[in-house]
């Protein structure tokens, strides 16, 4: 029995890190916002799994928040907002699509290092779940840095923030999972909305594209 | 009685060096004016001068302030004040100890202060030359003789001329080269304290390149009389300073009865003499330098100084 | 008596977010503003019964001990002073037209949240909801920072939402793994996050995991602190949101940031396996001190300047507390009391001159001691007592911080002194600019609130001269707590 | 009980200050302020004199429940401080008296009342203090004060540039001592200046402390080259407030650098003497020149304050020798000289200033090109300033050759030193000595000359008038303490000797016994000094002239031009001006010191503008050390700017990075 639930929670951390790597991969926005769906929805299914194995239901409200919400409503919404503003398709990356993989197997790699090594004391589902958890948090904010349009960088942030949540599931027994994930739930409206209500056509970085010019604090 | 003795020797020395002034300073022009081959002015002639001078009536500018009139009284005090400590013919001078040779340097250089003070009362632009000139030679003759000083200071353990004196009569000290770099140091200071050829031309009115002249170009009658004296006792103190440190012999220890000083008399007599006949040669055969040449003719004095001190510090038998 | 002690404690919660609630239904300047002091005072009046009540034992949820009160009646207290300034800054922008009576209600109703979301923070019990709580207070204060609507505010605001939320990410990742490394020991459930609990059995725990978990800790919070490099946001947020709000983010939720990373401190301290959180401190702060020192030069607009110089400071606490021993830690909790007091007294005092001379530009303001002797030499005495100047108060805790660690740490002690010193020299010169000189702009009569920043400058000055034996001991108990 | 009267005078300054706060608006604050502080000085002044006399082996001793709360504030009356509180609040007083009368033109008298007393308080307590974090606190709240007293004419925009370098360097000094004083107290803090004594540091550490003292008293003192600040921001002040910054809180800090060398730190090692005294003849010379260069009055007495600082710092390395040597007799010789100096300097550099605000006021001006002729019309100021020109070029009969002349007879002393180091650098210090006592008496022949003699170049310098009767009464009280001093120094020498006891453990014969109340340092056949027969020489050789020349001369007296060589010009701009003085000592020294180049345009024939001549003097301390840093601020300070202007998503790579660096850091190496 063991052995298969570690599998299976296995499978689905294992699988939110590969979907992360497939964000890192995409370059083109409506697919990106695709992938997140899946994203979201492999996340739904570990946190079921461990809702299921933990026994644990309040877990279930955590896992509708990803199914729906997430994968669901917020990649409508952007896709909405990408079509209102008509902003670009092509995602603009910093560097390289190739080197940001190279860098996120290096991500991965070191989040290994890390959590496998210290966690030796821990069970070893919460271990593995930990270290494939940070993966997916480190790719994430690798993302953010890498992508220069801000719907993929808020991609990037919910990807984050997934990961997170794969954390805080994975540890077996935490309380206050589910406020936390209406929490950060209400933190993505907010960016979506603020995404929307400002106008930011084609970064995080601005406001608005103009402003970027006219302000930039304390000069002049 | 050895009191009273000392008390009349110090009134004696007094006397003796503002009557003796005036003549050394005629004796040297005599002397100058004969290897020129010319007559020259009788060796009376400062006093004539002086006496000359006290019934002339004082011209003073328009513009000459209190401190113009005070400062020859002033300057002739501080001058014969340190003459009056200088041995002359004898070491036992009653308020010796008033005043070390730090002291006496630095009484010289208050008469000096109030000499270039005088000088830029009027407000003209040669008194400014003078009192510039004569302080930026002053700012290097000053330390150069505080050198000297430590050297002999060091030699003798004292910085009191009785002292000093009285330690190179003795026969422990020989010849020390930092003696002679001594020497030839205050050699070269006296020579431009006394604003005497080449740093400066004391017969001279020629605007510029006088020093001391420039200063007192504004005074007249008593005032310059006094000026004039007290310059005298200048050139006075220093023949004697040299005389009592490096040719001490023939000056009369303390308690010595009248036969030494009459001995002494005579010895300090002939020694001056000397001395003065040495400057003439030394003026006569020497040309003028130019002003800011000056500069390096003392700061040699002020090398030769340090290096006499240096030499002092280091080791006891240089 | 415990149920006073109870009863305290509740209300330091509950009157705020009562009043939030109400301010948002009120309409009206003149009665809102003044409800809003009322219930600060309220506030900070159960705050101080805190000291005086016997203490329950710590719950689930909210806990009251030795360190969090300093922090919770510092908080009212600024709280309380920075409403009395909020009212006459307000009603001026009122005038002006900066703000419009629906965001007066709004911004009302946001400041009591943020109060209670501060309180809550520090007298949270449980690291869950202590993160919950910072969330929050974020979230009001990224509101209040684009409240002007400009363009320069909205991207600030914009900013400060988009770097604290990654923050607050870190955080939570952090707050998970000390609930990991807590587990095995506490077991499931509740207890492995309450603060009671994990002090009492952190010797046990994974020492690895705690050491990665404050790695995210202090990145997550420390974005929160405003520590270098992860500071971007808090100049900005400083100079372009309205000066109460700066004011409360300075002297208040800076500190409260800190006070998180000081308990995961003391956590971390009390597993002696894990890695002395201490050289991670003192780096950041260090660093700080360095960089907002040189940033200081080449700043324009006042409020951004101080925003800088709150960058320098967090970053001396953050390195005292880093040192750590009796003294620093010491020099640590009396630099924060007294540059929350400062700083919150520098922002009213520059608020008022922005408003009077109508420009937040330093080369518009001159010669302020010539045109508003009062504002402008409330200027002079709040940068010398920031700048750590005799006889205020944070010339104590330098000296403290400074002298202790040259015995231990020469090196970083002349890092930390020649920050300082480049820091000094930047205020310094523009406070010269600003207070001296010939003056330019408006010379009309400032309407200004003098009793908040007489009273932060009053009390900074006593401190530097006398500190009352309670207080001494009570810093010196919570010192040694800080290990 | 005496520490007890001296912090009531403090506590009563302060309470001073705040009331001036309150009233400074009104004409009758003037009055008010100052004879407040006047009272308080005195007060003080005779407390200090009470501990100077007192019992050394008891000192008095306070401690207040104030400053940091586990030690409180410590307070001691040693002798040392008794004698540093003596030279305070004498210096106190007399610029309170003169403050009287000047104050009474003070254009801004709420941005100097509220200060000033709050000035002579906390340079009371840093006398006073006896912990190391009273000493810093009181000391930096001396520097602040006078800050603000040189910002009170703060649009004058040098002014301000004053002001910022100034604070700016006392800064730097608090750190410095800050840091020593980390060192002393050791990680647990024992801050008392007695748990410090107690506990002797090791070797290493007494080196670092030692370079920390000096970089921290020596830049409020003055030391080259940290004085760059001095000549800036004394003028700046009001001029009774410059006499006290120049002649008293320099003194204060000397009075640090001695607590914590002589006092705190246990024996001296000879090579610190190197240092001291190298530091001490640099400061000494390049003053002197500085001051020679200048033309603006108070800046010129600013810079003779370098020079007297340097002279102190001879006279303490030279002490500092002898202590590490063993030599203890003549360690208190030097000592003597240096603390003599410490008192003369005050109390002719207060005078000077005192003359230099009496000309300020009279006609408005500091520069001395515009000034000239003032003898005619101030001539009671004229008298002081002359008193004061005489004392401080070290000419006898007053008080500032005595204290050159120990100076020297310490050096004198020096061959009894064993190390080689010493043995060449102290006849070099000592020409460098004698070097800038000439140029010093040099440059007052300049200064004095230049003012008050010859005729007056500008209107206001023409009908300039006679100062208040409370200036001329606090400058003839300071030029009468420079006479009596001069004449009297065996008194001062006694009076000095339980400071000098308390400090190397030994002491100079007794003065008072030496009959003719001569000064005998060591022995009278190796030197004495008699000052008041030199005086009673002087003065008797004078009058005696004087009458024997009214008996025989002529009395006519004829007012006529100047002779000027036959061609007199009645144009003042023909006078000599001081840049037309100190040409020729420029010439000497200046092309070295201060590169000074001279450029001469000569405009073309038949063109009818005058020839210009400029002078162009660097600043070589300033390019070397100071420029320098200031460049590197500003160059980072640029550099890292750009920072503030980054997008979110830079910074959030910044963020990322820190985390991976740290992520690494624990994988790797942990």
């Amino acid at each position: 029995m063991d052995g298969l639930v570690f599998d299976i929670a296995h499978l689905f951390a294992g699988g939110l890190v590969l979907v992360s790597f497939m964000m890192l991969y995409q370059d083109r926005l409506y697919a990106l916002l695709n992938i997140f769906a899946l994203h979201a929805i492999v996340l739904a299914l570990s946190v079921g799994w461990q809702a299921y194995i933990q026994g644990a239901p309040h877990l279930y409200i955590t896992t509708a928040i990803a199914l729906l919400f997430k994968g669901i409503v917020i990649p409508v919404a952007l896709h909405r907002i990408i079509q209102r503003l008509g902003i670009h398709r092509e995602i603009e990356t910093v560097v390289g699509i190739g080197m940001t993989m190279l860098a996120g197997i290096g991500l991965v790699a070191l989040s290994m290092v890390v959590m496998l090594r210290v966690t030796a004391d821990a069970d070893r589902l919460a271990r593995e779940d930990v270290a494939l958890a940070l993966s997916v948090v480190l790719l994430g904010l690798l993302m953010m840095v890498t992508r220069r349009n801000a719907v993929s960088q808020v991609v990037g942030f919910m990807s984050l923030e997934n990961g997170l949540i794969l954390a805080a599931t994975g540890a077996k027994g935490m309380p206050l999972v589910v406020e936390i994930s209406v929490a950060f739930s209400v933190l993505i409206a907010f960016i979506v909305i603020g995404i929307f209500l400002f106008r930011i056509r084609e970064r995080f970085d601005t406001v608005d594209i103009h402003a970027l010019d006219r302000f930039q604090g304390d000069r002049g | 009685m050895a009191v009273i003795l000392d008390f009349a020797a110090q009134v004696a020395q007094m006397l003796v060096v503002l009557l003796l002034a005036p003549l050394l300073t005629g004796f040297v022009r005599k002397i100058k004016a004969r290897l020129l081959r010319r007559q020259g002015p009788p060796l009376i002639q400062p006093y004539r001068d002086l006496i000359w001078l006290l019934h002339k009536e004082v011209v003073l500018a328009e513009n000459a302030s209190w401190l113009f009139r005070v400062a020859p009284y002033l300057i002739f005090a501080t001058t014969w004040v340190a003459a009056a400590l200088v041995p002359t013919f004898g070491t036992g001078l009653m308020f010796s100890w008033t005043a070390d040779l730090i002291a006496i340097t630095a009484l010289l250089a208050s008469a000096r202060f109030f000499l270039a003070l005088a000088g830029m009362d009027v407000g003209t632009s040669f008194g400014g030359i003078g009192s510039s000139r004569e302080m930026m030679i002053a700012s290097l003759a000053e330390p150069a003789m505080m050198m000297i000083v430590f050297t002999l200071a060091l030699m003798a353990g004292s910085t009191q001329l009785s002292t000093i004196s009285g330690v190179m009569l003795s026969p422990e000290i020989g010849l020390r080269i930092s003696l002679g770099l001594a020497l030839l140091a205050l050699i070269i200071v006296a020579i431009a304290e006394n604003a005497r050829i080449p740093v400066d031309n004391p017969a001279t009115h020629l605007e510029l390149t006088m020093v001391h002249e420039a200063m007192v170009l504004e005074y007249s009658g008593r005032h310059l009389a006094v000026l004039e004296l007290a310059a005298s006792l200048k050139l006075l103190l220093y023949v004697s300073l040299i005389i009592c440190i490096f040719v001490p012999w023939g000056l009369v220890p303390t308690g010595a009865g009248h036969a030494g000083y009459v001995i002494g008399a005579a010895a300090y007599a002939a020694k001056l003499a000397a001395g003065g006949l040495l400057l003439a040669l030394f003026e006569t055969a020497i040309a003028k330098m130019r002003v800011f040449r000056v500069p390096n003719f003392l700061g040699a004095a002020l090398m030769l100084g340090l290096l006499g001190t240096l030499l002092r510090f280091i080791s006891r038998s240089l | 008596m415990s149920a006073l002690g109870i009863d305290a404690l509740s209300a330091i919660l509950l009157i705020p977010i009562g009043t939030a609630a109400l301010l948002a239904l009120l309409p009206g300047y003149w009665v809102t503003a003044r409800l809003n002091v009322v219930a600060t005072l309220a506030t900070l009046v159960a705050a101080l019964s805190l000291f005086f009540s016997e203490r329950s034992a710590p719950g689930h949820y909210l806990l009251v001990d030795d360190l969090n009160i300093v922090f919770v009646a510092l908080n009212t207290f600024v709280g309380f002073t920075t409403s009395v300034f909020s009212a006459s800054y307000i009603a001026h922008e009122l005038e002006t037209g900066r703000l419009t009576p629906t965001y007066l209600r709004f911004y009302h109703a946001m400041y009591q949240i943020l109060m209670f979301a501060m309180n809550l923070a520090l007298t949270a019990n449980n690291i869950g909801l202590m993160w919950v709580a910072i969330e929050l207070a974020t979230l009001t204060t990224v509101l209040m920072v684009g409240i002007y609507r400009t363009h320069e505010a909205l991207e600030a605001a914009w900013k400060y939402f988009i770097l604290g939320s990654v923050g607050i990410a870190l955080a939570l990742f952090g707050t998970i793994l000390v609930y990991l490394a807590a587990r095995p020991v506490v077991g499931e459930g509740q207890d492995a996050m309450l603060w009671t609990v994990l002090i009492d059995r952190v010797a046990r725990f994974d020492p690895a995991l705690l050491n990665v978990a404050f790695v995210f800790l202090l990145l997550g919070y420390g974005t929160k602190v405003g520590l270098v490099p992860l500071h971007a946001w808090l100049p900005d947020a400083h100079a372009e949101g309205p000066t109460p709000i700066s004011a409360v983010l300075s002297g208040l939720l800076l500190n409260v940031a800190l006070y998180a990373i000081l308990r995961f401190k003391m956590l971390l301290a009390a597993n002696t396996r894990a890695i002395a959180p201490g050289p991670l401190m003192v780096a950041l702060g260090l660093i700080s001190v360095v960089f907002a020192a040189f940033m200081l030069y080449r700043r324009r607009d006042i409020k951004r300047m101080f925003a800088y110089s709150s960058i320098e400071h967090m970053g001396i606490i953050a390195f005292a507390f880093g040192m750590g021993g009796p003294l620093a830690n010491f020099a640590g909790l009396l630099h924060m009391t007294m540059h929350s007091l400062t700083k919150s007294a520098i922002f009213f005092t520059v608020g008022h001159i922005s408003q009077v001379k109508g420009s937040q530009k330093m080369a518009d303001i001159n010669g302020l001691t010539e045109t508003h002797p009062a504002l402008g030499w409330t200027l002079v005495v709040g940068v010398f007592a920031i700048s750590g100047l005799p006889p205020l108060g944070i010339f104590m805790s330098e000296f403290l911080v400074v002298s202790s660690t040259f015995a231990r740490q020469p090196l970083l002690a002349i890092t930390l002194v020649l920050g300082l010193l480049v820091a000094f020299g930047a205020l310094l010169l523009r406070l010269n600019g600003l207070a001296f000189g010939e003056p330019t702009g408006s010379t009309a009569p400032a309407k200004a609130s003098y009793v908040p920043m007489y009273a932060h400058l009053g009390l900074v000055l006593a401190a530097g001269l006398y500190l009352p034996p309670p207080l001494v001991a009570w810093f010196q108990h919570v010192a040694s707590l800080l290990g | 009980m005496l520490a007890s009267v001296s912090l009531w005078c403090v506590a009563f300054l302060l309470t001073v200050a705040v009331l001036a706060t309150a009233i400074a608006r009104r004409p009758a604050a003037t009055p008010i302020v100052y004879g407040a502080s006047l009272a308080a000085s005195l007060v003080a002044l005779a407390s200090a004199l009470g501990g100077l006399l007192g019992d050394p082996a008891s000192p008095a001793t306070a401690i207040l429940p104030l400053g940091l709360p586990w030690i409180g504030a410590h307070f001691r009356m040693d002798a040392l401080a008794a004698f540093f509180l003596t030279v305070v609040n004498l210096g106190g007083a007399a610029a309170s008296l003169y403050a009287l009368g000047y104050g009474r033109h003070e254009s801004a008298p709420s941005r100097v009342l509220p200060f000033f007393p709050a000035f002579l308080a906390g340079m009371n307590l840093v006398v006073l203090a006896d912990d190391a974090f009273s000493f810093l606190f009181s000391w930096e709240f001396m520097s602040l004060t006078s800050w603000a007293l040189v910002m009170a004419h703060h649009r004058v925009a040098d002014n301000a540039r004053a002001g910022y370098i100034y604070l700016v360097m006392a800064s730097f000094g608090t750190f410095c001592l800050l840091l020593a004083f980390g060192l002393l107290a050791g990680v647990d803090g024992a801050y008392t200046f007695a748990a410090i004594r107690a506990d002797r540091a090791s070797p290493v550490l007494a080196i670092l402390v030692l370079a920390l003292a000096l970089l921290g008293a020596g830049s409020k003192a003055g030391l080259v080259p940290l004085h760059v600040w001095l000549p800036l921001a004394h003028p700046a002040a009001p001029s009774h407030v410059s006499a006290l910054m120049s002649g008293v809180m320099t003194k204060v800090a000397v009075y640090g650098f001695i607590r914590i060398t002589l006092d705190l730190l246990g024996p001296p090692e000879w090579w610190w003497a190197m240092v001291v005294l190298a530091l001490g003849g640099i400061t000494a010379a390049l003053g002197v020149l500085h001051a020679l260069m200048e033309h603006d009055l108070k800046r010129l007495l600013a810079y003779h304050t370098v020079e007297n600082i340097g002279i102190i710092y001879i006279g303490l390395g030279l002490a500092l020798a002898f202590q590490a040597n063993g030599v203890a007799w003549a360690a208190a010789l030097a000592l003597t000289a240096a603390l003599f100096h410490v008192f003369n300097h005050s109390v002719f550099k207060s005078l000077l200033f005192f003359g230099s605000g009496a000309v300020l006021t009279a006609t408005g001006e500091r520069d001395m090109e515009h000034l000239g002729g003032l003898i005619h019309r101030m001539p009671l100021t004229t008298f002081m300033f002359l008193v004061g020109c005489v004392a401080i070029s070290a000419l006898p009969p007053l008080n500032g050759f005595v204290s050159e002349w120990l100076t020297f007879q310490a050096i004198l002393q020096s061959p009894e030193l064993p190390q080689w180091g010493l043995k060449v650098l102290v006849p070099a210090v000592g020409a460098l000595l004698a070097l800038s006592a000439a140029l010093a008496a040099t440059c007052f022949v300049k200064a004095f000359g230049i003012t008050f003699l010859g005729r007056p170049r500008t209107p206001v310098a023409a009908n300039a008038q006679e100062v208040d009767r409370f200036s001329i009464a606090a400058m003839s009280l300071f030029a009468a303490l420079c006479l009596l001093a001069g004449i009297l120094p065996g008194l001062v020498i006694d009076g000095l000797m339980p400071v000098i006891v308390s400090l190397v453990g030994e002491r100079m014969p007794v003065q008072i016994a030496v009959p003719w109340l001569s000064i005998v340092p060591i022995a009278e056949s190796r030197s004495s000094y008699n000052g008041l027969l030199v005086f009673v020489f002087i003065g008797a050789s004078a009058s005696l002239a004087i009458y024997a020349i009214h008996r025989v001369a002529s009395h006519a007296l004829r007012r006529g031009p100047a002779w000027d060589c036959g061609s007199p010009n009645r144009s003042p701009t023909t006078q000599y001006t001081s840049g037309s003085f100190a040409q020729p000592i420029r010439r000497v020294f200046g092309t070295v010191v201060f590169r000074a180049r001279e450029h001469v345009e000569m405009p073309p024939p038949g063109d009818s503008h005058s020839a210009r001549m400029h002078v162009d003097l660097r600043d070589l301390v300033w390019e070397i050390l100071y420029a320098p840093v200031a460049g590197v601020v500003t160059f980072v300070a640029d550099r890292i700017n750009y920072l503030q202007f980054l997008t979110i998503r830079r910074y959030l790579r910044l963020v990322f990075l820190a985390l991976i660096a740290l992520l690494t850091v624990l994988g790797v190496w942990l």
